[in-house]
């Protein structure tokens, strides 16, 4: 038989659509078995290349840690003569050694059901409005988005945004503070907190968004206006030293072309890269993804070269603040 | 004995903290039957789906099964280690003995990302990452503690007459040891040995880093989902978990019965 | 009630005395030299090597970082804090409940027992998820004190001090109450019945002669518990806010997004001397030989 | 050797106690059946009876520490359950001491003043010091019990038991780790103190002799059942049946037939066929033929002098000869049956086993008790 | 009664034990002072004293779970320490019994021959069930501990110890907790066994008569010292001090002076003026002058008839008299001083308290013992 891939990312509901969008075709197709290995974890992938004992063959990984990907070079030049460059859009080739996968955003949502009018808050100046806009709000745990939304808030345009002003931003943020119910960590927390009438509206993944508005019916509405797009920065990559390159690149080949792109965002609601995969999406369903051109000229491309620069230091003072 | 209040306000103070005790459990009962994917409470319906999902799905039961074998292992390894050091701590002046406990309960804090992390590079060489042994001897680490503490408190009661009226009759000290000391303290090792044997179970990180790219433990499962989305499946698997060991609880109870009567009559 | 074992008069001293064992190194050197070299090799020689890496790289940065930077001593801070009401409320609940159990009928005891450790198998994930259902801003204690108006905004139960504690307890007590429980029924009952018919109302019976006699567990049952708590990390993440971030989610940040291991291992060192010393000061005052079963006094 | 003087004690009323029907098993062993006592008001009743027969049943029931699975419990004349433990005013030595291993020898005796009473701390001491020197152990009050003997910590829960001068005192053989000298000089202290207290005093014990000098009422126990209840002379003298003849004392009981009874007496025939007659008395009568046990205690029996032939004499050779320090035991062999008898070591000078002898007994005193059981 | 014939038994030579200049202290209170003795192989030997004498002490030492301070023990003439306990072939019954929790009876009294014997399962079984039946307590095999009442407890305990047949058997007070009656019928047993065994037995007891009885010799502890060492007859007849003539039965000690003392016998006045002379003979010879005791045992003294004047007889009058079930304690004051005797139901028929009575004494039994102490 064949050697098997073995591909390392998020557990759960995202391996299932891995699996059923991708792996399992791509197995049936070519015949390798495709192990999947979860949960994701780039501190794990990265120890497995300082003992030289690298056994994930393809990762995709998130954008923060594809730009470290690239810095530290734990990629391997990828092989075109496997990789068919006529099924990819550029857009996926934007960054060395890796094809894009698909497209994530941070956005806000809000209750319908709280503001069912047209008088619903619209912008992240609205979100910092307490007074205007009362009501559970939560953002997530991490400097990254959150200063660029606090920012957006205090008028600084969206192509303005980097370098960071972090005075600025840091002041902006104390404002909201008492009024943030809860900072999360995980994709699910505000999903239930939403579910559970915690939260009026609140930054969240895109894909969790349509998850809880499109398979949970919950009342609640996006605004791409000012949300954070990862753009293309989220890749697949085949890893340095790993046991099965081959493979692996056999396995993008596949993944990264437009079929299993669509149908993956068809159950997990991660867009595709891949802009021929549009063709394959229904229009309504098409709309509410982020890399629906629509919905990415509304948001700001998060330069994750910035951020893997300054990420230590910003990290510990928003932790530092965040904890005072 | 007629009604009297401190019975009532020990009841009630029973009744309130089991109840506490026992909330989170319904809550992930109920929330288990919940047909859409939001995990709520009370739930919107009921539906079995979850638990057809968990039962067709084989990543389910193979991380109930590795849970199992790693859990059991490192139960193993605990007492085989904790027993006797429980035994010489509890028994003997030894020098020391103050820093080796020291030692033994830092285990129980130590973080476990740092043991993770380093746990996972000293493996490499040793070949241990990726095997249900090589967990289990790391979560052995945490197990020991658990099981050295329970058993010291119970030697601690223990009549040392005992151990003299086996060795006078014949019994080698090893011998007396273990056919009167060991049977008549084994529920404080029983104690600890279920001690070690769930947090092996409920072990995330090192169990993440060791066993990383084959298998996956029940609580990686659901932290891995829980990290992306939450639906009811977790709520489900977990629900199960609860069942089974209320399952073995039974099992135990029936055993039981008939055997040995009562302690304390 | 007529003489059972356990508590028959033995005047003469529960020193150690089995004979073989009384060249006193060498059994208690075989019994726990395994233990000892398994702990050293499995868990101090990871980490140590782990920390002679980080040296060699970056020397003692680590630390010094760790020592001039307020966050970490508020992290501390905020881990000792609550770690001792986790411990202080285990107790209160567990108490009574450990008690009772002694006193129960055989049936009713083993029915309580397994309802305690029922929960010791639900996920910790998971049963977070229940706090919200309890104590949110629309949860079941707010939806009942707006309902009766004995309050018109809901009370902030969740994402605070109050519900990390409330987790944290829930999933420390059966631990808590099956240590205690186990210390107390070693406790001959008929102490009590002497106490009673020599005056004593229950109360006070319990109260001269239970409880004093209940202590020693309690200590050890207590260390257990505050040392289990200082290394939690989801109950606080999931549940609490950042002003209650703990140790081990500082690592956590460290080791996993920061990718720092070098700090992440400082601040491990640091957070496990600090367990050494707390243990250490424990004996000063307890005596840690009660933990093993040496003598009281 | 007793220099406290017991007239300091407080004189309180004696608790009347009375157990009505009562019964208690344990998972199937009956432990107590069916027992009806009536025990006065200051009186001193003692407890006997064989190993397991329910002693100490009896008495954790009276203070309350047993449940009766049947039955009523009366404490002056009202149900126990009306008053719970702590104020029934009982002091108890528990048989097997149930001693505070967390305080000292000091502690333990002076914690039922503490919670009875509210004496200032130089009384206290006083009434501790005065109750263990009762006891004979002044100097041991820094003691924890696990530094004892098995006799001192005995010692110190009879001192914590009296010191409170409790209406109704329990005592679980309270003297049963003590040698005889010890325990003669405590019963002479006990029985002072019943006198000076008034209390209800019931007392458990194996020795019978403990049980004869000291109560006023012996409840004599077998098979959880009373076997005979009455004055320490009706049960020694006029046992009901042969287990408490045998039970309390030596007894002799030979097998016989009565072959005629009349106002006179009752003639009986022992198996070896010697005849001997009892003169009427206030013991039993048996109709003629019926088959009897006959009681001859070895003090009423003693060695006749050899030669003299009489009625009051039965003969037999010297079976055995045991010094028992102060006299000599001896067993004669009669034929089908022996006796058993006391001599002094003058009596015995001239004396070998083997050797015929001729016991002389008392008529007035032996006793004819029914035959079987 | 018993229907085991002890005959069955193998025959093991006893063990001798050998104890020099032994010392034990435990934090600061001596339990053992400098006591040497030479224990016989095959011997019955009695350890009688006081409570917190050091008896249990002495016995743990000789079974190896007490380690000496000072001195040696010999096991066999080898030092106990070259023998490891389990090794020894001991049997042993504990004071407080430590019989095995989580075994039922049988199981207990099976432990020995488990560890020591490749027994069959039958053969087990029915030398568990023969031990059982000595003890009285076939039917309780499937007990638990717990389930038994005190005195059964110590019975399993002392078939567990005789079960395996040991070379030395030592036993802690093993009849402490059982009726007379039972007593009497296992003190019998157990010297047909120490008969049939041929083992060396070591028991300790607080009942003298128990002591004089079974022994072949008998240590008198006293403050943690041995105050005597030897035959039943001679610790009794013969006693070395004041304090072992009274701590063995009853004795009647008069403070004396030796006004003469020549080869015919010595003359003593007691403190109220009356001179008794005793016959010269095996006991101990004091100077005139000498302060001394007087000994007279109870049994040496009887009542004399009314009236006649002897210079063997003192005149008191009768101050107590207590019912003892097979005969009455009298108590006679004779001035300074008091007398007690024995007296049977006839002698005292026309006695009453206050009586004068004069009292005969045994001249030839009387000893003088060392005044003080
Ligand atoms: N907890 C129990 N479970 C089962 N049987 C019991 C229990 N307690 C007592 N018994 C049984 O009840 C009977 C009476 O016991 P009790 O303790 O009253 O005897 P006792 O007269 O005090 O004897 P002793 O003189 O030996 O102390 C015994 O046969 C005993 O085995
Ligand atoms: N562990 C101990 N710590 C302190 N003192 C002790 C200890 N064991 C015994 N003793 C003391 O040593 C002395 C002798 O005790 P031992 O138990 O040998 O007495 P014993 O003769 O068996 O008395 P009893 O007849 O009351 O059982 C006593 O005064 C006792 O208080
Ligand atoms: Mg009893
Ligand atoms: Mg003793």
């Amino acid at each position: 038989a064949e050697e098997p891939v073995t591909v390392m990312g998020w557990g759960g509901p995202w391996k299932d659509a891995i699996m059923k969008a991708l792996a399992d075709p791509f197995s049936e197709k070519s015949g390798i078995p495709v192990r999947y290995v979860s949960p994701y974890d780039y501190s794990k992938l990265l120890a497995m290349d300082q003992a030289k004992q690298q056994q994930f063959d393809a990762v995709e990984v998130n954008g923060m840690d594809s730009t470290r990907m690239i810095r530290d070079n734990l990629g391997t030049p990828l092989d075109f003569s496997i990789i068919d460059k006529n099924n990819l859009s550029p857009e996926q080739l934007e960054y060395p050694n890796a094809i894009g996968a698909c497209s994530v955003a941070t956005v806000m949502i809000y209750s319908k059901k709280r503001w069912p009018g047209d008088d619903h808050p619209k912008t992240w100046a609205d979100f910092w409005d307490q007074k205007k806009y009362p009501g559970g709000r939560s953002l997530q745990r991490t400097p990254v988005k959150t200063l660029e939304f606090a920012l957006l808030a205090d008028g600084v345009p969206k192509d303005k945004l980097y370098p960071l002003d972090l005075d600025r931003a840091f002041k902006k943020l104390e404002e909201i503070k008492p009024h943030i119910v809860t900072w999360f960590s995980t994709g699910s927390e505000p999903q239930q907190l939403i579910a559970s009438g915690e939260l009026e509206f609140t930054a969240i993944w895109s894909t969790r968004a349509n998850d809880s508005i499109l398979n949970q019916n919950q009342p609640f509405e996006i605004i791409w206006d000012g949300g954070a797009s990862e753009g293309n920065a989220e890749c697949w990559f085949v890893c340095r030293g790993c046991p099965n390159p081959t493979g692996a690149m056999k396995f993008l080949n596949f993944a990264a072309s437009a079929e299993p792109q669509a149908a993956f965002a068809r159950i997990i609601f991660a867009a595709p890269v891949n802009q021929k995969a549009y063709k394959l999406l229904d229009k309504k369903f098409a709309e509410t993804m982020p890399s629906y051109p629509a919905n990415e000229e509304k948001m700001f491309q998060i330069d994750f070269k910035y951020w893997v620069d300054n990420y230590e230091a910003v990290t510990q003072r928003f932790e530092t603040w965040i904890q005072s | 004995m007629n009604a009297r209040i401190d019975v009532w306000v020990l009841g009630a103070s029973v009744v309130a903290v089991l109840l506490y005790l026992l909330f989170p459990i319904v809550v992930v009962i109920g929330a288990s039957f919940n047909p859409t994917t939001a995990l709520q409470f009370p739930p919107s319906g009921f539906s079995l789906k979850w638990y057809q999902e968990i039962a067709g799905n084989p990543d389910w039961i193979n991380a109930f099964i590795v849970t199992l074998e790693v859990g059991a292992i490192t139960t193993l390894l605990s007492l085989l280690f904790g027993v006797p050091a429980g035994f010489a701590l509890s028994r003997y002046r030894v020098k020391g003995k103050t820093l080796v406990t020291a030692l033994l309960l830092s285990a129980l804090v130590a973080p476990h990302i740092v043991r993770a992390v380093s746990t996972y590079l000293f493996y490499v060489p040793l070949g241990l990452n990726n095997t249900i042994l090589g967990l289990a001897i790391a979560h052995s680490i945490g197990g020991i503690p658990f099981v050295v503490i329970n058993l010291g408190a119970s030697l601690r009661s223990f009549d040392p007459t005992l151990e003299r009226a086996a060795v006078i009759h014949g019994a080698h000290p090893v011998r007396a040891v273990l056919t009167i000391t060991f049977p008549v303290v084994a529920p404080g090792i029983i104690v600890g040995a279920l001690f070690a044997f769930m947090q092996s179970a409920q072990e995330l990180l090192i169990s993440i880093f060791v066993l990383g790219t084959l298998q996956m433990p029940i609580a990686v499962k659901l932290w891995e989902g829980v990290r992306v989305a939450v639906d009811p499946t977790l709520a489900a698997a977990s629900s199960l978990l609860v069942l089974a060991a209320l399952g073995f609880f039974l099992l135990a109870a029936l055993a039981r019965r008939g055997a040995a009567p009562a302690p304390n009559a | 009630m007529a003489g059972s074992q356990d508590s028959g008069p033995s005047p003469t001293s529960p020193a150690p005395v089995l004979p073989l064992f009384q060249r006193s190194w060498f059994a208690p050197t075989v019994l726990l030299a395994p233990t000892l070299l398994w702990l050293i090799f499995f868990y101090i020689a990871p980490i140590a090597l782990m920390v002679w890496r980080g040296l060699m790289d970056t020397g003692l940065q680590g630390y010094i970082k760790i020592f001039s930077s307020d966050i970490y001593l508020k992290v501390f801070w905020n881990t000792l804090q609550i770690s001792i009401i986790t411990t202080i409320g285990c107790l209160v609940l567990g108490y009574p409940i450990a008690f009772a159990l002694t006193v129960v009928g055989r049936r009713l005891q083993a029915l309580i027992l397994v309802l305690v450790t029922l929960p010791y198998w639900l996920d910790y994930v998971v049963r977070s998820y229940s706090w919200i259902v309890l104590l949110g801003r629309r949860g079941l204690i707010n939806n009942i004190l707006v309902g009766l108006g004995i309050v018109d905004q809901p009370l902030p139960l969740l994402f605070n001090l109050f519900s990390v504690c409330v987790g944290m307890i829930q999933v420390l007590l059966p631990i808590m109450i099956l240590a205690l429980f186990g210390a107390m029924s070693r406790i001959d009952r008929r102490l009590m019945l002497a106490a009673e018919i020599h005056g004593a109302s229950r109360w006070r019976a319990f109260r001269t002669v239970f409880f004093p006699l209940s202590l020693a567990g309690v200590y050890s049952a207590c260390l257990l518990i505050f040392i289990s708590a200082l290394g939690f990390f989801i109950v606080p993440a999931l549940i609490g806010s950042p002003r209650q971030t703990m140790i081990t989610q500082s690592i956590l940040v460290l080791a996993e997004t920061l990718l720092n291991w070098t700090d992440a291992a400082a601040l491990s060192i640091v957070l496990l001397v600090a367990t050494m010393v707390l243990t250490i000061i424990y004996d000063r005052f307890f005596n840690i030989d009660r933990l093993w079963g040496g003598d009281q006094r | 050797m007793h220099n406290v003087d017991p007239a300091d004690l407080k004189t309180a009323a004696g608790a009347g106690v009375r157990l009505v029907g009562v019964s208690k098993a344990f998972r199937g062993t009956l432990a107590i059946d069916d027992i009806s006592l009536n025990i006065e008001p200051g009186s001193f009743v003692s407890l006997l009876g064989p190993s397991g027969s329910g002693k100490t049943t009896t008495l954790n029931m009276i203070a309350g520490f047993v449940t009766p699975d049947a039955g009523q419990l009366l404490f002056d004349d009202k149900p126990i359950t009306d008053i719970p433990p702590h104020k029934r005013n009982i002091g108890m030595v528990f048989q097997s001491y149930a001693l505070f291993p967390h305080m000292t020898v000091f502690d333990n005796v002076a914690y039922p003043l503490r919670m009875r009473t509210k004496l200032r701390k130089d009384e206290l001491g006083e009434r501790v010091r005065e109750a263990l020197q009762l006891v004979r152990l002044s100097g041991f009050e820094d003691r924890y019990p696990r530094q004892l003997s098995g006799g001192q910590q005995q010692r110190v829960s009879m001192a914590r038991a009296l010191v409170g001068r409790p209406r109704l005192l329990l005592m679980d053989e309270p003297l049963g780790a003590l040698d005889k000298k010890l325990r003669d000089e405590l019963q002479v202290e006990i029985k002072e103190i019943h006198r000076k207290l008034g209390s209800t005093f019931i007392y458990v014990t194996h020795d019978q002799t403990e049980a004869l000098t000291m109560s006023d009422a012996v409840v004599v126990m077998r098979n959880a059942q009373v076997a005979q209840f009455g004055s320490p002379r009706e049960v020694y003298e006029e046992p009901e049946n042969t287990f408490v003849a045998s039970f309390l004392g030596n007894a002799n009981l030979l097998p016989a037939k009565v072959v005629a009874a009349d106002g006179q007496g009752q003639t009986v025939r022992l198996s070896n066929g010697a005849a001997l007659t009892l003169p009427s008395g206030g013991r039993r009568t048996f109709i003629a033929g019926s088959d009897v046990m006959l009681l001859l205690r070895p003090e009423d029996l003693a060695l006749a002098a050899p030669g003299t032939a009489d009625s009051a004499t039965l003969n037999g050779t010297l079976h055995e000869m045991l010094f028992f320090g102060d006299s000599y035991k001896l067993i004669v062999d009669i034929g089908s049956d022996t006796l058993m008898l006391w001599a002094s070591p003058r009596e015995i000078a001239d004396l070998s086993v083997g050797a015929p002898v001729r016991v002389a007994w008392d008529a007035g005193r032996a006793g004819l008790l029914p035959a079987g059981e």
